[in-house]
C-alpha cells in the first residue's frame, strides 16, 4: 500500500516519529514563549540552558556522591524561592511559615543526599539547580536592564548563552555522555531502554513507536497542559499573564513585576533542562545542544510568539513536517529546508502564526 | 540623532557647511588622524619597510577583517538601526555576495566587475527575503529573514553544488588589478579605502532623502504612509542597501579569505554582526566603526594574548578543575562577561557614550 | 447657492469594524480656501472620518474626491502627493529625529528621487538638500520654532510637538490640510498661538483646511462651516451661526433629554 | 570527582588484565626514537595548535587536547626533544573559520616562525592550505580531509600532512574488505550495497566522492545513495527507511560518537540489527561509541553499538604493545575519565611523539640553528616512523602525505571466560567495556582514492 509514492508504513513511520519529536520540540519552544511572554524577550540562551540543566542532571543521576555543599545550596535555592516567590496563605503565622519553609529545606537535603532512588533525587536536584540557573541569569543580567531598549536584552541573551557554554565545559568538559533514564536494568544489572513498540502489518510493514520518546511526549503533553492550567487558574500565571500584557499597568495594580520576570525565567530554565534531558535520553547528551534551540525557532514563530498552544502545535507541524519531508524528499530537504518553507509560507499567509494575536492599529 | 548641544564658538555661514559631516575642526582632525594611523598601521609593522615593530602583523588581518565586517554592519545599521527593520540573515546575504564574486572570478570574470555584480545580485536576493515586511514587523520579520539564513546556505551545499562545490571548501582565484595581485599591502589597502567609501555613502544616505524616509518608517511608519512616503517601497530599498553591503562585504571576504564555505555564513555569524550593531549603538552612523572594532579585537587580539598566561595560572587557582576543560572555557567566559559587563554599563551602545563624552566635553566644566 | 467649487468631497462612506459601524453614510463636501470643522462627540466618528479621508482606513462604501479626481482606492502615500496632509490626535512624530529632521522628511514628495547622487552627496544632491532646507527654515521662521531646530522631538514639551507635527504637515505643502484635534491639552495660550498659526496658514499660503476640535468657543471663532456627527452619521452642517441653534446639534451634545 | 574517576579506572584496568580479553599482542620492538646528535638542553621547542575545542567538534578535541598535556608533561620528564623543554601553545577557535584565519595570522607572526603546525579539523587545513605554503609552515592534520592535503585538483601546494588516512581511502579500504569478506567471514548472501548516511556538512560528506564510488563499484560493492542529518538529530528512522528502500544492506557513517550511537540505536529500534550491517570511518571505533550504545541493547542482549565495524588505522588500546601500555599508564597517572579512553586520547600522545621524532630528526639533518618549517617539511616528505612503538605507522613521501596503513577493525564487548560480557563498575555506574577488535591482523595499504590518485578508476 503506496500513500503517494511512498510505502505506507514509511510514511506512517515518519508520520509518528515526527509527532513524537515535535513533543520535545514543543517542549523547547515553550520555554521560549515563556520568557517572551514575560518580558517580550526572544532568549537566545535557551539552548545553552538547555546543555546546562541535562549535565546538572547528568550530575544527579549517574554519580553517587554528591558533596553536602550542593545539597546545601541546592536547598537554599529552594528558601529563596519560597520565602520571596510565593505568598502563602495569609492566616499562615509567622511560626506556620517558618515551620514549612524548614520541613521543606530538610525534605530536599534528605532527598539530595540519599543516593537510593537517583532518579527521585535527580529530578528534585534539577528542578531546584535550573531554577536557581534561571533566577540567577534573571537576576545578574537580565534585571540590571529593565528600561534599556528591548535590543540590549536580547543582546544579552546572547552573551549570557556564550557564558553558560564556557561554564559547562568548564565543569563537565565536551564528552557526549549516555542519559538512560526511561530504562530497565537487565539480567547484566545494566540500564536498558524499553523495548520499542512495534505494530505489524501497518500498510504493508511495521510501525515502530521508540518507548523513550513516546514517555517524552507524554511528558512534554503533560507539561503543556500543566502550564495552560497555571497561567488560567492561579495567581502567580495570572499575574504573569498581566505582566506580559502591559507591565506598567501591571505595576500600577501592585503586581511584582521583578518578581513575575524572575519567576518565568526560573520556569524557563527548568523547562529547558526537562526538554533538555527527555531528548538527551533518546539519543545522547552531547554539546550540540545548543543547536536544537535554533531549530525550534520555526515552531516558535510557527504558533505565534506568545502562544502557549501554540508553541504546541508549532512543534508538532515542525517535527512532522521534517520527517514527512525526509521520508518524500530525502533527509537534505526534509530536515534541512521544510521547516524553514513551511515558516516562509506561514509568514506570508497569516503573518502573527497559527495562534498569535492579530493586533488592531489605532492612530 | 545628532546631538542637541552645539559647541558655541562655532558658526556656520551656509547650509552646505552645516550639513558636513565633519563640522568643526576638532572633528576634522579627530577622522583625518584616526584615518592616518590606521593607514599607517602596515609601516609600523615587521613587514613594512621601516622594520619598526610597533604592531604585531597578525594585527593587520584583524583590521582587514574589521574593515570587512564594518561594511556588512553598516548596512546591517540602515535597515536595522534607521528603518526598523530586523534581519537576521545578514550572514547568509554575505553569503550571495562572496560566493557570486568567488564563482564569477573563477569564470575568468575580473574582480572589479565580478564584486559589484556580485553585490547588485546580493541586492536582488535581499529584495526577495524583504518582501515579507510588507505584512510582517518586529520579530516575524526576522524569522522571515531566519528562513533566508538556512535556505540560502541549503542552496548553496546542495542544488548549487556543481558551481560552489557544495558543503567543501570554495578557492577563490586572487584578484588582480592590471595583471598586478593584489595580496599584501595593496589588499590592505583596498579594504580600508572600500570600507571608507562605504561608510561615507551610509552616511549620505543617511543625511539625504532616503534616510530620513527610513527613519520616518522607524520612528512613525503610520505617519509616514500618511505623509507621503511609500513604506513598503523603502523598506524594500532599505532590504536592498543592506544586502549590496552585505554583498560587498562578502565578495571582499572572498578575495582576504581565498577559500569560502558555507559554514562561515552561519546564523552564528548572522547574530555576531547583529551583536556587533547593538554594542555599536543601533542607530548612530559611528556604531560599525565601534561595534565590530571592540568585538573583533576582544576575539582576535584580546582574548588570544591573554590565553597563554590564563592557561598557565588557571589550573594552579582551580585545582580540581581539568586544564583541558579550563582552556576550552577560556575564550567563552572572557568574551561572554566582558560583553555582560559592557551591556550593563551601557545598553545603548558605544556610539551612544561617545556622543555623552563629545557632550561633557564640550560643555565642561558643567556637567548638564 | 452659489458656492465655490469643492475642492475635497467625501461621499455616501460607510466604515465598519467588525460589528461596529464607526461611520454610517455620511456625506459632506469642502470647498476650495475655506476652514471647515469636524465636531462631533466622543466616539462620533471625527477621527475615523480624517481617517478614510487621508487613506489609513479603507471604507467599506462610498467615495472620495479631491479636486474632483477618484481618490477612494489610492494608497495613503499618494494622497500625500496629491495635496492632503494631516496631523495626528495623539501626536506621530518621528521621536529620536530632530524638529529639522522631521521637517525635511515631510519634503520627502517634492525632492527629486536620485539615489545615487544621494549616496554620493555632490553637485545636485547636495543643492537639492539645500534648497529643501531652505523651505523649511522659512517655515520653522514662521512657526517660530527657530530655538528647537536642532532638538530631538521626543524631548520636547507636548505643545512644542504639536506646534513641531503642524510644521510637517505643513513641509508638505498641501493643498488640504487635515488637523486632527490640534489643540487638545493645550492651555489657553498655547491654544492662542495654535489658532493664529491656523490661521496664518489658512490666509498667508491659501490651504483648505479641515479641522476636528472640541473647544467650541474657538471652532465657533474660526471655522467657517461646520460638519457635525453622531455615531456615526452627520447630523448637521452649515455655519457657526446654524450650528449653534441646530436641535439636533443640541441634543447630542447634551442627551435626549434636552 | 577525582577519586571517583580514578577509581573507575583502577577498576576497569584491572577488570581488562584479569579477562584478557585483547587478542595476542602484535610483536613490537621497544620504542624507536632516532639518537640525537646534539644536545638541546637548556632550550625550549614549542609545539603549536589551535582548533575548535568548544564548538561543535569539542567531543573529540578535548581528549586529543588531553593527550597532547599528558604527552607533554611525560616527554619532558624523559627529556624533552634531545633535552629540549617541549612549550604548547594553544587557542581556541571554537570552530570558526575567521577565528581559524585571524589565530594563524597570528601564529605566523611568531618568533621564532612556528615548525609546524598541529591541526585537528579539516575545515581549518583546507582554509590555510595555501598560506600554509606561502609561509613555509608544515601542518601535521588530525583529520583525513582530501581537499585539505591535496587541493581540488590534486595538484596544489604539498605542506599538509595526515596523521590519518583520507576519508575517501578509508572508504576504498573498507569496501576492498567488504567484497572479500562478505559471503565468507561476514555469512552473508546477495551483494553488499552501501547507503551513506553521516552529518551533515563538509565532514559527513567527505566520503561520497565519485572517485569512492566508482572504485568500490569496481570492487563489486553499488553505493546506492546517501542520506544525512544533523548532529542534533533526535531520530534517523526515516533516513535509514529510505536507504533500505533503496537496497542497502550496509550503512557507512562518517560521524562523530552520538551519530553513529543514534544510528545503531535506530537500527534496533526498526528490527533491522541483523539484517543490516553498520560501519563507519576511523571515528566510529570508538570508546565513546561503545559507551554511548549500551543504553540499547539487540534482542541478544548486547549494545546496540556491537558488531561495528570500520578502519583501525591505528593499534587499539586493548593491544598489547609497548606504546599502548605507555599511553595507559599516562592516561590512568593523570586521572583521565573513562570516557576519554579513545582515539583521540592515543592521537594526541602520538602526535607529540612523532613530534619530537620529527625534530630531532631534523636537528640531526641540519643542526638546530638551522631548524625550519622548510626543513621540517623536508624531513615530513621522507618519513618513515612508527609512532609510540608502531601504534600509528607513518611513511609519508613526496606524494604521498596521509597516513595510509589501515587495518578493518569490529567494535565489541569485552567478554570473560565464560563467553558472557564483563560489566564493570565505574564511578557508580555499571558498564560494558568496549573494546576494538582487529578483523584484519595485518595493515594494508589503503587504496589511493584523491582525484587523479593511483586507484582512481578511469
Amino acid at each position: 500500500m503506496e500513500i503517494f509514492g511512498q510505502p505506507g508504513f514509511a510514511v506512517v513511520q515518519g508520520l509518528v516519529a515526527g509527532v513524537l519529536t515535535g513533543g520535545i520540540y514543543a517542549l523547547i519552544a515553550l520555554g521560549i514563549v515563556i520568557i517572551n511572554k514575560a518580558s517580550g524577550v526572544f532568549n537566545f540562551a535557551h539552548g545553552y540552558m538547555m546543555l546546562l540543566g541535562a549535565l546538572i542532571f547528568w550530575t544527579f543521576f549517574q554519580n553517587q556522591e554528591l558533596t553536602p555543599v550542593v545539597a546545601f545550596a541546592l536547598s537554599g535555592a529552594l528558601l529563596t524561592i519560597l520565602s520571596t516567590g510565593i505568598r502563602y496563605p495569609a492566616a499562615w503565622t509567622r511560626s506556620g511559615r517558618v515551620a514549612f519553609i524548614a520541613a521543606a529545606w530538610a525534605t530536599v537535603g534528605f532527598i539530595l543526599l540519599q543516593t537510593d532512588n537517583l532518579f527521585l533525587r535527580a529530578l528534585v536536584g534539577t528542578a531546584l539547580g535550573a531554577a536557581l540557573v534561571g533566577l540567577l541569569i534573571e537576576r545578574l543580567t537580565i534585571r540590571p536592564l529593565i528600561g534599556q531598549p528591548l535590543f540590549a536584552t536580547v543582546m544579552m541573551t546572547l552573551v549570557v548563552g556564550e557564558v553558560l557554554l564556557g561554564v559547562t565545559q568548564l565543569t563537565w568538559g565536551s564528552v557526549d555522555r549516555s542519559l538512560p533514564i526511561f530504562a530497565t536494568v537487565n539480567a547484566l544489572g545494566l540500564p536498558q531502554a524499553y523495548p520499542p513498540i512495534r505494530i505489524r502489518d501497518v500498510l504493508g510493514g511495521t510501525v515502530v513507536i521508540k518507548t523513550e520518546l513516546l514517555i517524552a511526549f507524554g511528558i512534554a503533553v503533560a507539561a503543556f497542559v500543566g502550564f495552560v492550567l497555571f497561567f488560567r487558574y492561579t495567581r502567580l500565571g495570572l499575574s504573569m499573564r498581566a505582566t506580559a500584557e502591559n507591565a506598567d499597568l501591571a505595576q500600577a495594580v501592585g503586581l511584582r513585576v521583578r518578581a513575575v520576570l524572575a519567576t518565568a525565567w526560573a520556569i524557563a530554565s527548568v523547562l529547558a533542562a526537562l526538554a533538555a534531558t527527555l531528548y538527551s535520553s533518546s539519543t545522547a547528551l552531547s554539546i550540540t545542544m545548543p543547536g536544537l534551540a535554533l531549530r525550534v525557532f520555526p515552531a516558535v514563530l510557527l504558533g505565534g510568539i506568545e502562544s502557549i498552544s501554540g508553541a504546541f502545535v508549532g512543534g508538532i507541524v515542525i517535527g512532522v513536517a521534517e520527517k514527512l519531508g525526509t521520508v518524500y524528499f530525502g533527509s537534505d530537504v526534509g530536515e534541512q529546508l521544510i521547516p524553514f518553507v513551511v515558516l516562509m509560507i506561514v509568514l506570508i499567509v497569516r503573518p502573527s502564526g497559527l495562534f498569535g494575536e492579530e493586533r488592531i492599529e489605532r492612530v | 540623532m545628532s546631538a542637541n548641544i552645539r559647541p558655541s564658538g562655532v558658526f556656520d555661514t551656509s547650509y552646505a557647511q552645516e550639513m558636513r559631516i565633519n563640522r568643526t575642526r576638532f572633528d576634522q582632525i579627530l577622522s583625518a588622524g584616526f584615518l592616518g594611523v590606521i593607514l599607517a598601521l602596515p609601516l609600523l609593522s615587521r613587514s613594512g619597510p621601516f622594520g619598526i615593530d610597533l604592531v604585531q602583523p597578525g594585527f593587520l588581518g584583524t583590521v582587514e577583517r574589521i574593515a570587512i565586517l564594518m561594511i556588512a554592519v553598516q548596512g546591517l545599521n540602515l535597515l536595522v538601526g534607521y528603518t526598523g527593520q530586523i534581519t537576521l540573515g545578514q550572514a547568509a546575504f554575505m553569503a550571495v555576495g562572496a560566493y557570486g564574486t568567488a564563482i564569477l572570478m573563477r569564470h575568468g570574470v575580473t574582480f572589479w566587475f565580478a564584486l559589484p555584480i556580485a553585490a547588485l545580485f546580493t541586492g536582488l536576493v535581499g529584495l526577495i527575503f524583504g518582501l515579507p515586511s510588507l505584512r510582517v514587523k518586529g520579530f516575524y520579520l526576522a524569522m522571515a529573514t531566519l528562513a533566508a539564513q538556512f535556505i540560502i546556505p541549503w542552496l548553496l551545499r546542495n542544488p548549487l553544488a556543481p558551481l560552489t562545490n557544495g558543503a567543501s571548501p570554495l578557492p577563490v582565484p586572487r584578484a588582480d588589478l592590471f595583471g598586478l595581485e593584489i595580496s599584501g599591502l595593496p589588499l590592505y589597502y583596498l579594504l580600508i579605502i572600500l570600507s571608507l567609501l562605504a561608510m561615507i555613502a551610509a552616511r549620505n544616505i543617511i543625511r539625504t532623502r532616503t534616510g530620513r524616509a527610513f527613519v520616518s518608517i522607524r520612528d512613525n511608519d503610520v505617519a509616514a504612509e500618511l505623509l507621503g512616503i511609500n513604506v513598503f517601497a523603502y523598506k524594500l530599498r532599505a532590504f536592498f542597501i543592506c544586502a549590496i553591503y552585505a554583498g560587498l562585504a562578502g565578495g571582499l571576504m572572498a578575495i582576504e579569505a581565498r577559500s569560502l564555505s558555507p559554514d562561515r555564513f552561519d546564523l552564528r555569524n548572522s547574530i555576531e554582526l547583529l551583536a556587533m550593531l547593538i554594542v555599536g549603538g543601533t542607530g548612530f552612523p559611528q556604531a560599525p566603526i565601534f561595534g565590530v572594532s571592540l568585538l573583533t579585537i576582544l576575539r582576535e587580539t584580546f582574548i588570544p594574548s591573554l590565553t597563554p598566561s590564563l592557561q598557565e595560572w588557571l589550573p594552579r587557582l582551580l585545582p580540581f578543575v581539568d586544564s583541558v576543560n579550563i582552556n576550552a572555557a577560556i575564550a567563552p567566559i572572557i568574551f561572554g562577561a566582558v560583553l555582560i559587563a559592557f551591556l550593563i554599563i551601557e545598553p545603548r551602545g558605544l556610539a551612544y557614550r561617545w556622543e555623552i563624552l563629545k557632550i561633557s566635553w564640550k560643555i565642561r566644566p558643567f556637567s548638564h | 447657492m452659489n458656492q465655490p467649487a469643492a475642492k475635497l468631497r467625501v461621499q455616501n462612506i460607510t466604515l465598519r469594524f467588525g460589528g461596529v459601524t464607526a461611520l454610517n453614510d455620511v456625506s459632506f463636501e469642502v470647498y476650495q480656501g475655506e476652514i471647515l470643522a469636524l465636531i462631533g462627540p466622543n466616539g462620533a466618528g471625527k477621527t475615523s472620518c480624517i481617517n478614510s479621508i487621508s487613506g489609513f482606513y479603507r471604507p467599506q462604501s462610498g467615495r472620495i474626491f479631491l479636486d474632483g479626481r477618484d481618490i477612494t482606492n489610492l494608497p495613503p502615500h499618494q494622497r500625500a502627493k496629491l495635496g492632503l496632509s494631516r496631523t495626528f490626535q495623539n501626536i506621530a512624530l518621528y521621536t529620536n529625529a530632530t524638529t529639522l529632521d522631521n521637517l525635511m522628511a515631510a519634503r520627502h514628495i517634492h525632492m527629486r528621487p536620485s539615489l545615487i547622487g544621494e549616496v554620493i552627496f555632490w553637485g545636485m544632491a547636495q543643492r537639492e538638500e539645500i534648497k529643501h532646507r531652505r523651505v523649511v527654515e522659512e517655515i520653522i521662521d514662521f512657526l517660530e520654532m527657530q530655538a528647537i531646530r536642532k532638538s530631538i522631538v521626543g524631548k520636547l514639551g507636548y505643545g512644542l510637538r504639536k506646534r513641531v507635527e503642524l510644521g510637517r504637515a505643513l513641509a508638505l505643502e498641501p493643498s488640504v490640510l487635515l488637523l486632527d484635534e490640534p489643540m487638545a491639552g493645550m492651555n489657553v495660550e498655547e491654544k492662542e498661538d495654535m489658532a493664529r498659526f491656523i490661521l496664518d496658514i489658512h490666509e498667508r499660503r491659501g490651504v483648505t483646511i479641515v479641522l476636528i476640535e472640541h473647544d467650541m468657543g474657538l471652532v465657533m471663532d474660526i471655522a467657517q462651516r461646520i460638519v457635525v456627527l453622531d455615531f456615526g452619521r452627520k447630523i448637521a452642517e452649515g455655519t457657526p451661526q446654524e450650528i449653534r441653534t441646530n436641535q439636533a446639534v443640541i441634543n447630542a451634545y447634551l442627551g435626549q433629554a434636552g | 570527582m577525582r577519586i571517583r574517576f580514578l577509581s573507575g579506572i583502577l577498576v576497569l584496568a584491572l577488570a581488562l588484565m584479569a579477562l584478557n580479553a585483547a587478542p595476542a599482542a602484535l610483536a613490537q620492538g621497544g620504542m624507536m626514537r632516532t639518537e640525537c646528535k646534539e644536545d638541546l638542553t637548556g632550550k625550549t621547542i614549542t609545539l603549536h595548535t589551535f582548533g575548535d575545542l568548544s564548538g561543535p567538534f569539542a567531543p573529540i578535541t578535548q581528549p586529543l587536547a588531553a593527550g597532547f598535556a599528558d604527552a607533554i608533561k611525560y616527554y619532558n620528564e624523559k627529556g624533552g626533544i634531545c633535552g629540549a623543554k617541549i612549550a604548547l601553545q594553544q587557542d581556541d577557535t571554537a570552530g570558526r573559520q575567521e577565528q581559524t584565519q585571524s589565530l594563524y595570522q597570528r601564529y605566523r607572526a611568531f618568533d621564532p616562525k612556528p615548525l609546524m603546525l598541529l591541526l585537528y579539523s579539516s575545515a581549518d587545513a583546507e582554509l590555510l592550505r595555501e598560506q600554509v605554503a606561502e609561509d613555509q609552515i608544515p601542518v601535521f592534520l588530525f583529520a583525513g580531509s582530501t581537499i585539505g592535503l591535496y587541493g581540488e585538483k590534486a595538484d596544489k601546494p604539498g605542506w599538509i600532512f595526515a596523521g590519518i588516512p583520507l576519508y575517501t581511502d578509508q572508504f576504498g579500504a573498507f569496501c576492498r574488505w567488504l567484497s572479500k569478506a562478505w559471503t565468507t567471514e561476514l555469512g552473508r548472501s546477495g551483494k553488499p550495497k552501501i547507503g551513506h548516511l553521516s552529518w551533515e556538512g563538509a565532514f559527513g560528506r567527505s566520503t561520497e566522492t565519485p572517485e569512492t564510488t566508482a572504485y568500490c563499484a569496481a570492487q563489486g560493492v553499488e553505493v546506492v545513495g546517501g542520506e544525512y542529518f544533523l548532529p542534533t538529530a533526535t531520530d534517523v528512522t526515516a533516513q535509514i527507511n529510505n536507504l533500505v528502500k533503496k537496497g542497502a544492506n550496509v550503512l557507512f557513517t562518517t560521524s562523530l560518537a552520538s551519530g553513529t550511537a543514534l544510528i545503531a540505536r535506530d537500527l534496533v529500534t526498526l528490527g533491522l540489527e541483523d539484517e543490516i550491517l553498520l560501519s563507519g570511518v576511523n571515528w566510529v571505533l570508538d570508546s565513546s561509541v561503545g559507551l554511548l550504545g549500551q543504553a540499547t541493547l539487540k534482542p541478544d542482549g548486547l549494545p546496540s553499538t556491537d558488531n561495528i565495524y570500520g578502519i583501525l588505522p591505528y593499534v587499539w588500546w586493548d593491544e598489547q604493545t609497548e606504546g599502548i601500555k605507555l599511553v595507559q599508564e599516562q592516561f590512568t597517572a593523570n586521572q583521565r575519565p573513562l570516557t576519554a579512553r579513545g582515539i583521540a586520547y592515543l592521537a594526541g600522545f602520538g602526535a607529540v611523539d612523532t613530534y619530537i621524532e620529527l625534530i630531532t630528526r631534523t636537528v640531526n639533518r641540519v643542526g638546530f640553528a638551522k631548524l625550519s618549517g622548510a626543513e621540517v617539511k623536508k624531513t615530513f616528505e621522507n618519513f618513515q616512523y612508527e609512532a609510540l612503538g608502531g601504534v600509528f605507522k607513518y611513511n609519508f613521501t613526496e606524494t604521498v602525505r596521509a597516513q595510509n596503513q589501515v587495518r578493518i577493525g569490529r567494535l565489541t564487548y569485552a567478554r570473560g571466560a565464560d563467553g558472557k560480557p564483563v560489566v564493570v563498575e565505574a564511578g557508580g555506574r555499571k558498564l560494558l567495556v568496549p573494546v576494538v577488535v582487529p578483523v584484519t591482523k595485518e595493515f594494508e595499504t589503503a587504496p589511493d582514492l584523491k582525484p587523479g590518485g593511483a586507484d582512481v578508476v578511469k
